[in-house]
C-alpha cells in the first residue's frame, strides 16, 4: 500500500499490466524515451524495450489505426494520445473501426484497446489542452468511456480498461494528475466499467460529477453541510460509457433534488443525458428543476481565465442552493 | 557549396511479365504449379461471373448496392495466391476475387450484398478481415496486425488492398511511414483503377507514377502491370520475401482497370467514355491469362465453356441458398448483437423493451 | 413557384446563392463532372467552370481545411462531405479551427463556409451511410448546425447558412430527398438560422423532432387525432445549433406532455440536451415524464434490419400514448 | 516488357550559400538591400533576446508554456523577407522570429503567453493568420488561401511553416496534394530541427530528406541549409516566382536546430545528448550572419552589443506594456466574445446569468 498521486497510480497500472501481460502494447507520441509529456508513461522504456513500447511519429490517425490492428491480432494496446485536444484527428478510426470490428465480423474479432488521454482545464496550457469533449466518445455504441476522480480507482478503472475485450476510452483528468495523493494497494486492483459510487452520502440533495469537477463537488457539499446544515449525496458517474444511471436515479428519488457538475460544454454535453436518464427514472420524485452547472458554450478560454470557464464551488453552490429553494 | 543533387534511396521500376497476346518473358515468369494456376483462373473466372451475377440482381431489386472487380481480377487473385493463408488479408470494398480466393463463400458475399450483416461471418481461425468501406481507413490496420505478427515472431505477414483514390487519404500517409518507421512485415497493394468514382487518376494527383508516393518514406516501391497475373504475383511473392526476412514493407501499384460501374449506385456514362472501356477490355486479365494457358494447353475454349458453367450452377446454388437464409433471418433483435462482448444494462434495456414492443405490434 | 423535391431544391439555393455572389466555391469528391452522388450540384460544373466547382481528391481533411483557407480569404465555401459517415474524417478541422478562428483571431477573420452532407437511414445503403451523429457536431461551440425537413426549408435554411458569417454544418435527410415535393418560391427565400417552427399545432401533445423523421412523427400525429382524439403539436427543430427552446418550452408548458423523435442513437443523442432545456424551462408544467423514441444504442444496421434501427410511426405511437396515460 | 526504370518528374537538391565562416557562394547569393539585410539581422537577433526573455519570464511563472524559435531564425526570417506583406503567412507555433519580422508586436507575443488571447489579436488589413497548435493542421489552410488568391486573380501567395514531426500527420499529405492538382501558389517551408518533442528526425520518417515527400505528388522540392539566411531567402525568392508566375507549389525543408527545449513544459535532458546542441552552437544562423555582415564591414561588435542593449530596452518597454494591460484585462467575460458573429440567445444568457453570479459573489 503507498500513498499515490494519480499519474503514479496509473503508472502502476500500466506496469502492472505489462508486467502481467506480454500482449499489453503501450504507444503514443513521446511515450518512450520522454515517458510521456506527464510522465505516465516514464520508466516502461527500459523496462519492457522499444518493441512493447513505442515511440510513435505524430500522427494520431495511425496510432489509432496501427492500434486496432494491434488488437486485431490478439494484443492489448494502450494508446495514449497527447492531449484529447488532439485525439480528434484519429477520431475516425476509432468511429468507423474500434467501435465497430466486432459487430462487423460478427464476434469474429474484437478490440481489446485503450485510448488514454488526459483532458480538461485548469493547468495554464496552450489552446487545445483543456478540452473536455467526452460526449464525442460517449455517444459512439461499441465504445466505452470512463473518467477516473483519484488516483485509487484511476488505476483500478485503467487495469480494467486494458483488461476489457472491447475498446475503452480512458479520459485523464489532467488537473489533478498530481493534486493529492491517496492510499493504493499494491495488489491488483480493478473496478466494473459502468459502475457508479457513492463519493459522500447525504438525503437532502443529490450531486453528480466526475473527474476532476468531482473535488470541487464535494467541496461545495462540505460547505453545504457546514453552513446550510445540508446533507449532500454525491454520485461520482467514473463511467459514462455505459452509463450506470440505477445509482443516481436512486439517490433522486430519494432527495428529490439534482445538480449535475461537470466542465464539458453545456449544451449537448453529458448533462443532458443524465437530465435523461433522471426524467426516464425519477421523475415522479423529483421536487425541483434538476441544474446543471457546466463549462460554457464558449471556446475554453486561454489560460488566464480558463477558471473563470470551469465550474467552480461558488457556481456548484448557487446552483445548489436554487434548487433547494425551487 | 552550391546546389547539389541528393541521392535517393529508392527509384521506380515498372514490371510487366505476360503480354496482351499471352506470351510471357520467360526470365521473369514466376514459379506456379500448374494446379494452382488453374485455380487461380478459376477463381478470377468465378469472380467475374459473380460480378456479373451481382449486377443482374441488383438491377432487380434482390440484393443492395455493391462494388463490382470487374477487371481487377488479377491484381487482386494474383497477389493472394503468392501468399499464405495465414498471412493477414486487409481489403477495402471491391476485393470480390481475392475473397473468393480465401475461401470466402459466394453465399456469404450474395448475403452481404443484400444487406445482412450476417454475410461478413468470418471463421474463428480465419485471417481475413471484413470489407472496410471508409477509403483508405483500413490501411493502418494492416500495419499493426503485421507489427504484431512480427512481436509474436510469427511468420504471418499482411497485405492490404486500396485504391488510387485512397493514396490521397491522410490515412494512407500515415501508415505507410509508421510501416517504414517500424519495419511492419507489410505489402501495400494499391490497385490503381484509373478512377475514384468519377475522378480520372491524373487528377487525383500530378505524379507520374501512384508507386513514386512510396519513396517519401523510403519504401520500396513498383508499378506492375495489374491486368498481368504473373507480374502481379511475382511483385507480391518479392515483397512477401522481402516481409518475411524482416526487410519491412513494400508498395506495389498495379495499373488495371475498373471494367465496370464504381458501385451499382453510380453511373459511369456521366464521366467516362465507352471508348476508353473498350481500350482496356482489349487488356482483360482473364482474357489475357486464357490465352496463355491455351497456348500452354493447359485450357481450352470447351474447358473453359464448361467451367463457365459449373460456375454458374455454383452461384445458382450459393444464390438459392442465400434466399433461403433470407427467409430466416427475419429476427430484427440481432441488430443489438455483438455491439459488445456482454451488453451493458441499457442496451439490454433497449433490446428488452424493442422486443416487448414487436410483440404487442405482432 | 415550382414544385421541387428536396434534392431540386437544395440545387436551387446553390444555383441561385452562386448566381449571385462570385464568391460561393462549391467543392467536394464528385461534386463537378458527376454533380455529386445524389445529384445535388448536377449542372454547376457546367455552369460556373471549374475554378467555382472543384472535383477534389478523396481527402476529407484537405477538403474541410481547404474550405476554411478559402474562406479566411473571404470566398463562401460549400463543402460536400459525401455522406456524413465520412466527415470524421474532417472533423479535427471543424473543431480546431473552423469553430475556432474567429474567436482566435478576435474577429480579424472569419469562417464563412458550410459543410453540407446527406445523413441518415433508409436508402438502403452500405455501412457508414447511415449515421446520424449530428450531436458531434451540435455540441461544438463556434458551429452552427441546421438539418432541414421540407424542400422549402432545405432551400431556405441552405441560402443563409451560405451568407451566414459563421460556419454552418448542413445535415440533409438523404431520405426524404426525393421522397415528395413543395412549392418552393422562385425568388430568393431565407430561414433565420436558430429558429424552430410549428409543423402541426395542437393542444394536448407536444412533438419534437426534425430532419427525415419529421415525417413519421407528423404522420402519428395524424394518427392520434383520428384515433385517439388527441391534438398534437409537432415542433419542427430546423436548428440543432444554436437550439431554439423558447417554441418548444412554450409547447410543453401548454400541453404538459412531450415526446421527442430523432434517428441518432440515443445516449448522448439530441433528445438529452432537449430535455435539459424543458426542464429549465419548463418543469412545473410537465405532467408525465418526457419520452424519447430514438435510433438506439447500436451501430446503425446493415440495410436489411435498418427499419427496425429507425423510429416507426408504432414506435412513436407507443411513447405517445405512455405519455398522455402517465 | 521487363522491369524498367520510370523516369520522375523531380529530384531533390540541397541549396546552401553561406558558410559557417560568413564566407558566401557569391554566384548563389540573392540580391537583398543593405537596409534589409541589416533589418534581417536586427529581427533575428530580437527574436532570439526575446525568447531569452520569454524563457525567463516563464521560469518566474510570469507567462505560460511557450515554444522558442531560438536556433531557427534565418529559416522564418529569411523567407519572410523574400515574401511581400501582401502574401499570407500561415505560421505554426514556433514563428516568433516570422511574426516579429511581419510587425507583430513583442508586447502582443508576451501577452498572448501570458494565457490572454487578446495578445494574438491581428489588424484588420494583415494577411497573418494566428498561432495554429495541432501539428500540420495549419497546412491546409494555406492552400485555400492561395488558391482564393489566385481565384480572385490577385498576386498574393501564401506560405506556410511547420516542423519536421508535422511531415507525419495526413493534413501534410492531403494539404500537399490539394496543392498539387490544384497548382495553388503556396509555400511549403519545413522546418526541419532535428527534433519533434523527444522523437528525432532519424525516427520521425526513414526517408533521407523529408523534401524528397514532395516527389510523391510531383511538387519541386528542394532542401536547404537552414541556419543559412541566403539560402533560405533564396528559395523561397525562386518558390516566390514559381508561385507567382502559376506553377503552383514548392515544397522547401530547411535544415535547422531546434537549440532550446521544445517548449517550457519540455525537459530536453532526458532525451537529448548536450554534444548535439554544441555541434549547432557553431552553425548558429546569427553568428553565420554577424561575421558575413562584419566581413562586409555592414556590422561591427560595437554595433552590436548597442543594438542589443536597444533591443533589451525595447523588450523591457514590452514587457512593462504588457504587465499594465494584464492589470486591465480583468473581465471575465471576454471569454463570450467572438465565438460567432453574433451570439444566440442561449450563449447571451450564459453570459448574463455569469455577469449576474458574478456580481452577487462581488
Ligand atoms: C473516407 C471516405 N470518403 C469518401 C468515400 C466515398 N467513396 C467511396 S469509394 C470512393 C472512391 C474510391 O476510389 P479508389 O480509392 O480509387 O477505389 P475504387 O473505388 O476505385 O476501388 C469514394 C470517394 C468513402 N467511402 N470513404
Ligand atoms: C495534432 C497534434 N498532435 C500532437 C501535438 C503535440 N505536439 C506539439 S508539438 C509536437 C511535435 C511537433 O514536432 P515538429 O512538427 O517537428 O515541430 P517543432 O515542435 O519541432 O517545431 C507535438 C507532438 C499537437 N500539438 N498536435
Ligand atoms: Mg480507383
Ligand atoms: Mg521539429
Amino acid at each position: 500500500m503507498a500513498e499515490l498521486n494519480m499519474a503514479d497510480a496509473i503508472k502502476l497500472a500500466l506496469t502492472q499490466e505489462m508486467e502481467n501481460d506480454d500482449g499489453v502494447i503501450v504507444l503514443g507520441e513521446d511515450v518512450g524515451v520522454d515517458g510521456g509529456v506527464f510522465r505516465i508513461t516514464e520508466g516502461l522504456l527500459d523496462r519492457y524495450g522499444e518493441r512493447r513500447v513505442i515511440d510513435s511519429p505524430v500522427a494520431e490517425t495511425a496510432l489509432v489505426g496501427f492500434s486496432i490492428g494491434l488488437a486485431l491480432y490478439g494484443l492489448k494496446p494502450v494508446c495514449e494520445m497527447q492531449f484529447s485536444g488532439f485525439s480528434y484527428q484519429g477520431f475516425h478510426q476509432m468511429e468507423s473501426h474500434a467501435a465497430r470490428l466486432r459487430w462487423r465480423s460478427r464476434g469474429r474479432y474484437s478490440i481489446p484497446m485503450v485510448l488514454r488521454m488526459p483532458y480538461g482545464a485548469g493547468v495554464h496550457a496552450l489552446e487545445h489542452h483543456s478540452e473536455s469533449k467526452e460526449v464525442l466518445y460517449a455517444h459512439i455504441p461499441g465504445l466505452k468511456m470512463v473518467i477516473p476522480s483519484t488516483p485509487r480507482n484511476a488505476r483500478a478503472l485503467m487495469v480494467s480498461a486494458i483488461r476489457d475485450p472491447d475498446p475503452v476510452v480512458v479520459f485523464e483528468p489532467k488537473a489533478i494528475y498530481r493534486a493529492f495523493r491517496e492510499e493504493v494497494p499494491d495488489d491488483e486492483e480493478t473496478l466494473p466499467l459502468g459502475q457508479s459510487r457513492t463519493a459522500r452520502e447525504g438525503g437532502d440533495l443529490t450531486m453528480i460529477s466526475y473527474g476532476a469537477m468531482l473535488q470541487r463537488t464535494l467541496q461545495a457539499a462540505d460547505q453545504l453541510a457546514e453552513e446550510d446544515g445540508v446533507e449532500t449525496e454525491v454520485i461520482d458517474l467514473l463511467s459514462l460509457s455505459p452509463l450506470d444511471h440505477e445509482r443516481f436515479a436512486e439517490s433522486a428519488r430519494n432527495t428529490g433534488r439534482v445538480v449535475i457538475v461537470h466542465e464539458a460544454h453545456r449544451s449537448y454535453g453529458p448533462a443532458g443525458e443524465i437530465m435523461a436518464r433522471l426524467i426516464e427514472e425519477s421523475f415522479y420524485y423529483l421536487e425541483a428543476p434538476i441544474r446543471r452547472v457546466t463549462g460554457f458554450d464558449t471556446i475554453v478560454p486561454m489560460f488566464a481565465r480558463e477558471q473563470a470557464y470551469l465550474p467552480d464551488v461558488e457556481r456548484i453552490l448557487d446552483a445548489a442552493r436554487g434548487v433547494l429553494n425551487d | 557549396m552550391p546546389r547539389k543533387k541528393v541521392r535517393l534511396e529508392h527509384s521506380v521500376e515498372y514490371l510487366s511479365i505476360l503480354d496482351k497476346n499471352g506470351k510471357v518473358d520467360e526470365k521473369l515468369i514466376p514459379k506456379i504449379d500448374k494446379d494452382v494456376l488453374l485455380q487461380i483462373h478459376r477463381t478470377m473466372l468465378l469472380s467475374r461471373h459473380l460480378d456479373d451475377r451481382m449486377l443482374l440482381l441488383q438491377r432487380q431489386g434482390r440484393i443492395g448496392t455493391f462494388a463490382p472487380a470487374k477487371g481487377q481480377e488479377a491484381s487482386q487473385v494474383g497477389a493472394m495466391a503468392a501468399l499464405e493463408m495465414g498471412d493477414w488479408f486487409v481489403p477495402a470494398f471491391r476485393e470480390t476475387a481475392a475473397m473468393l480466393w480465401r475461401g470466402i463463400e459466394p453465399a456469404n458475399l450474395l448475403l452481404y450484398n443484400a444487406g445482412y450483416n450476417e454475410g461478413a461471418e468470418i471463421p474463428e481461425d480465419s485471417h481475413d478481415l471484413p470489407i472496410a468501406i471508409p477509403v483508405a481507413s483500413q490501411i493502418p490496420h494492416a500495419v499493426g496486425l503485421a507489427y504484431a505478427a512480427g512481436y509474436r515472431e510469427s511468420d504471418e505477414i499482411a497485405i492490404t488492398f486500396f485504391g488510387d483514390g485512397a493514396t490521397s487519404e491522410g490515412d494512407f500517409h500515415e501508415a505507410l511511414n509508421f510501416a517504414s518507421v517500424l519495419k511492419a512485415p507489410v505489402i501495400f497493394l494499391c490497385q490503381n483503377n484509373q478512377w475514384a468514382i468519377s475522378m480520372p487518376r491524373g487528377r487525383q494527383s500530378e505524379s507520374r507514377t501512384l508507386a513514386q508516393k512510396g519513396l517519401g518514406y523510403a519504401i520500396p516501391s513498383l508499378q506492375v502491370d495489374g491486368n498481368d497475373v504473373f507480374a502481379v504475383y511475382a511483385a507480391v511473392q518479392e515483397a512477401a520475401e522481402r516481409a518475411r526476412a524482416g526487410d519491412g514493407p513494400t508498395m506495389i501499384e498495379c495499373i488495371t482497370y475498373r471494367m465496370s460501374v464504381h458501385t451499382t449506385a453510380d453511373d459511369p456514362s456521366k464521366y467516362r467514355d465507352e471508348d476508353e472501356v473498350k481500350k482496356w477490355q482489349e487488356l482483360d486479365p482473364i482474357l489475357r491469362l486464357q490465352k496463355y494457358l491455351k497456348a500452354k494447353k493447359q485450357l481450352s475454349d470447351k474447358k473453359i465453356e464448361a467451367l463457365e458453367k459449373e460456375l454458374e450452377q455454383q452461384i445458382d446454388t450459393a444464390w438459392e441458398d442465400t434466399h433461403k437464409r433470407i427467409q430466416e433471418l427475419t429476427d430484427p433483435l440481432v441488430m443489438f448483437d455483438d455491439v459488445y462482448a456482454e451488453p451493458p444494462a441499457s442496451l439490454q434495456a433497449q433490446r428488452q423493451a424493442y422486443e416487448q414492443h414487436l410483440k404487442c405490434e405482432g
